[in-house]
């Protein structure tokens, strides 16, 4: 049995896998068919200041080797995330991290003070990546001065670990992980999803309701991967990879790219007990290769 | 109620039609209860797929422990099944939804099916002949080659037949068929099939002031209520088809119709 | 039979399916299975000024519905192309488009100039977007100032239709694309690869030799469609779009987000009778649509 | 020379063991000439496999209009062709590449065939007996249950053995076989296998001054010379291995040995 343990920022996981926001709902959605404590993470779908009703149906649609949703970020606002499903999840012995998003600066804050005070939420997760909200959104993390000011007034209420998920629709990601850094993020994670679109050729229309959508899965892995790497070579906080991973193999690539700690997504839709599958097979794979700590895999790309 | 993850295994398979085919999956567990209108999840590995693909249960067999599904092709997924061998086995979760409302004193009902919409209707049949329920089934396709399951209604109750071509019963679509010029005779419509034709019974049950549930086959990622990708727009917000429904009372959603 | 017939600028293609370049050789490569008479366009292996001997094996990997390659523009140079490639097929009945690469503005020009002379090479793509080379090549795709120097420079040699090949990595397509309009373009052709990257787990190593590399294939057709509707709201020059497609039905997709012929890159790789079946399903289609003229479809999506 | 795309029927499939199992493939045309060392780029539809995987052909039958391959499962693609049926079509392009040097005065040539590298070597050598030469095989494997073609071979000559865990012949790697001391009997040296196998045995072709011919392996997205993904390094620069070779003469190769 290998040490699967991994810090991110002041935050201990006892494994790197966790799951990524708005594909593994508040966890509950899972316990049927996986022991949640088992998690080195859940992070909770979009929570927003005001309740919202997200966008309307059709809100996704599969792609070669993917998928493409327009959710919207429909959730019933951190005030009801604070009384009435915080009781029922915060008992699981997991890191549970609340993913943030607003269409202000002053709604992200005021989201990460109320989140603050719950003693059982370590770590929000800044979502500053959301493709499908007309407001806000990708908005803040495609532009330097849109992803500072949203960190540093966040960092400033909000005191516990704070991760800064990117969007990978960028020309350069490095430069707005540098950014990030300075601001004061305990981590990034990365990467949201692609902004994509889907057409049906009989009916002649769009088939989300939004025209685009975000394209999460096995599809986006490499960019996802080029991307860690990227940023990897530029901060030294540590990296949350994601996109695509599908089984223990893919997490080990993101790790070796420089990934500290990985998220599962679209992955939990096909298998809802990847997760475990993963946590395993790392134990597995690490003893295999004679690895006694995971931290040793993060960026040990040979080059 | 509890969702298990299974692989089970592909006893039977009958093409029923170019189009349409059964497959019956058994469990080596015992099976949970199941609801006449809960669906299931289905994983479909090694094809150019990649979600899992929704289908309702269209019969249970305690006995056999088995559950059967009534398939349409339509696309890759739906295809690779219809060529699956007896032996190998499937990646299932279910049961996946709430199901008809089964309400207890009902007399008669009517059930409503176009096309591939028949598949929850003949374990919803059995279920409410049991209980007592008279029940008329109305199937509604395009042409009487397309299906050869009527009979299998026939033990629960009458079964009405449109079909477009005129080739079987009614001609015509569904709503076309002289049972809903006597709607109010029954307490409650059931209906699954495509949304335009789900509408226009809606319009007529309450132009008639009776109940009416129809099951959705909205798109669907995950299937438990994880995505929200599923959602239709109900008088309460926005509400996960997966787990909320698929089956819906009329009332209850923000149909336009 | 319906109107297959497209214009890019002052070039009248025979239909809208044009192969992609370094996908499909010199054409030849392809003669033994298709007739190369009956394609809309083929657009040659990037040429540059000077022979170029590409980058080190191994130059490509599989990934989910897609592959990741780093050719890195081997090619002969121009002189090469212009003694002994261009007389073995020059005359094929088909637009002959060069596409063109290069480090610095000069070689682009350079390069341009020598092929304006050709009678029978109607148009050249400029490749301001290949993620594969060190210099120059997706730098200048990359931002709108790098876009506009080479474009504007090679317009003044090149009289012919110029069409200018986008890079997909980048934070606003449409911006870029708006600057090739302005400074001449007469074409928009998208997307180039999206820049991703492989690990293998059991060596540690990257997969390709440059670590990164271009990704292509159905993957990357979401995001595709999305930047070729993007840069048609934008322009009003014609687009021709590509990214993953596979069959007639992706084509179409393509048309109705905006694009007025479609470039078909990786399939020959799977399938190298593709562009004929895209050509004859295009023909079905239309005919089963009772439409009389391709480009009817062009931006006729219904939102 | 003229390529081909087919679909050919698999008319019948061997499981050799665990690992490798032979595959042949059925023309409904008539063959084209098929040069030893070539090889053919086969299409997977319907899997999680996206592009073409190459297999040299290891047998031609002109009689039945049928090439074989012999296939070691390593990943998706091999694995999905060890389950194919009898009776399924599968789409082909070939023949690819140009295939080993065929000199016309060769005495005695030896074979070095590493694992599944004895692929292309079993039509090699039918083709040298029936020119009249002298040929020797060796093969190395891992453990004697590995393989079990072995017979095939002894038609056309010796055949030398090595398995890495003794079980067989020579205990140890190919190159630990005797039949290196006594390399310059012979006028040519063909083989396949590991790259690190191949690169030990120019290095001793070279020693001995014997003209050695490598098959390699690289991977290709085309298989046509179109993509310029499968190079290596030759005296000439950068060349295609699908194209120019996939069977190169050492003294071509910038090899590093
Ligand atoms: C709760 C539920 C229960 C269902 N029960 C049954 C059943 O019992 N029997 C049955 O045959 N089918 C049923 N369906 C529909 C079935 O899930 C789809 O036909 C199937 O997923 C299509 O998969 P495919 O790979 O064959 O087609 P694909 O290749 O995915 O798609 C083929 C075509 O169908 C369209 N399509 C696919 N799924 C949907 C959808 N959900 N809504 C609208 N268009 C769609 C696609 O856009 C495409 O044009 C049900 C769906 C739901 C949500
Ligand atoms: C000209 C040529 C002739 C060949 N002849 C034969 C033959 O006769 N019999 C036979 O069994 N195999 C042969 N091969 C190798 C065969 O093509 C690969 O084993 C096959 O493509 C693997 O496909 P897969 O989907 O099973 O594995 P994948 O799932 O694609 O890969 C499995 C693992 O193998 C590695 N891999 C796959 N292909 C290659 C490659 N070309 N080089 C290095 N690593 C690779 C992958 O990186 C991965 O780690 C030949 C290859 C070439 C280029
Ligand atoms: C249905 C769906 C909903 C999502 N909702 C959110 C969200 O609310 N907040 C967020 O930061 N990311 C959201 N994402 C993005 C994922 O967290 C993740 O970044 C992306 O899907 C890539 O990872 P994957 O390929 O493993 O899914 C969502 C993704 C999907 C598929
Ligand atoms: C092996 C390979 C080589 C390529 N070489 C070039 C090139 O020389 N110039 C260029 O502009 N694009 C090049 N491309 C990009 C393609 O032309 C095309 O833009 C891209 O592959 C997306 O289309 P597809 O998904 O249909 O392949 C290359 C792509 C591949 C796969
Ligand atoms: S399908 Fe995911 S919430 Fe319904
Ligand atoms: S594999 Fe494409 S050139 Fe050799």
């Amino acid at each position: 049995m290998a040490d699967l343990k991994v810090n991110i920022g002041k935050l201990e996981l006892k494994n790197p896998v966790i799951t990524a926001s708005g594909t593994f709902g508040y966890g509950e959605e899972y316990s049927d068919f996986i022991d949640l404590n088992r998690l080195g993470g859940i992070i909770v779908k979009g929570t927003t200041l005001h309740p919202r009703e997200g966008n309307s149906y059709p809100r996704m649609t599969e792609t070669p080797s993917g998928m493409l949703n327009t959710v919207g970020l429909q959730n019933k606002g951190v005030d009801y995330f604070i009384e009435k499903i915080y009781p029922r999840i915060r008992h699981i012995d997991t890191a549970i991290i609340v993913n943030v998003s607003g269409s202000t600066v002053e709604e992200y804050t005021a989201t990460a003070e109320k989140l603050a005070s719950l003693e059982n939420i370590p770590a929000i997760e800044l979502n500053i990546s959301c493709p499908n909200v007309k407001k806000g959104g990708m908005a803040f993390g495609t532009s330097c001065s849109g992803a500072g000011s949203v960190i540093s007034a966040v960092k400033k209420v909000f005191p516990k670990t704070l991760i800064v998920k990117l969007s990978p629709n960028v020309t350069d990601i490095a430069e707005i992980a540098k950014v990030a850094e300075a601001e004061g993020a305990d981590s990034i994670s990365l990467i949201n999803t692609l902004l994509g679109m889907a057409v049906n050729a009989e009916t002649h229309r769009p088939v989300l309701s939004t025209i685009t959508g975000g394209l999460s899965g096995p599809a986006i892995k490499p960019v996802a991967l080029r991307m860690v790497w990227q940023v990897y070579k530029t901060v030294k906080i540590p990296i949350i990879g994601l996109g695509g991973i599908m089984n223990d193999t893919d997490a080990v690539e993101f790790l070796l790219a420089g990934a500290t700690a990985i998220q599962i997504g679209t992955a939990n839709f096909i298998d809802p007990q990847v997760t475990i599958k993963v946590i395993d097979g790392l134990n597995t794979y690490l003893d295999r290769h004679n690895i006694k700590s995971i931290t040793e895999l993060t960026g040990s790309l040979i080059i | 109620m509890r969702k298990y993850i299974q692989n089970l295994q592909v006893v039977n398979k009958q093409i029923l039609s170019e189009e349409y085919y059964l497959l019956e999956l058994k469990s080596l567990q015992s099976l949970p209860e199941i609801l006449p209108g809960q669906f299931a999840e289905i994983a479909i590995t090694g094809s150019a797929t990649f979600l899992r693909r929704p289908l309702s249960i269209h019969d249970v067999d305690y006995d056999r422990n088995t559950i059967s599904f009534l398939v349409q092709i339509v696309g890759k997924g739906t295809k690779y099944l219809a060529n699956i061998e007896p032996g190998k086995f499937l990646n299932v979760i279910f049961p996946l939804g709430k199901g008809f409302g089964l309400i207890n004193n009902l007399e008669k009902a009517l059930l409503v099916g176009g096309g591939c919409g028949i598949a929850p209707l003949l374990y919803l049949a059995r279920h409410l002949y049991n209980k007592g329920v008279s029940i008329s089934t109305l199937i509604g396709v395009r042409s009487s080659m397309q299906f050869i399951e009527v009979d299998k209604y026939k033990l629960y109750g009458k079964v009405l037949i449109t079909t477009e071509d005129g080739s079987e019963g009614t001609t015509g679509f569904v709503v076309n068929h002289p049972v809903f010029e006597q709607l109010s005779q029954f307490k409650k419509i059931y209906t699954c099939g495509p949304d335009v034709m789900m509408k226009a019974i809606a319009k007529k049950a309450i132009a008639s002031g009776v109940d009416c549930e129809v099951s959705l086959e909205n798109s669907m990622a995950c299937g438990i209520g994880a995505c929200l990708c599923c959602v239709t727009e109900t008088i309460e917000g926005n509400k996960c088809v997966c787990t909320e429904g698929p089956v819906f009372n009329i009332k209850y959603l923000k149909w336009q119709i």
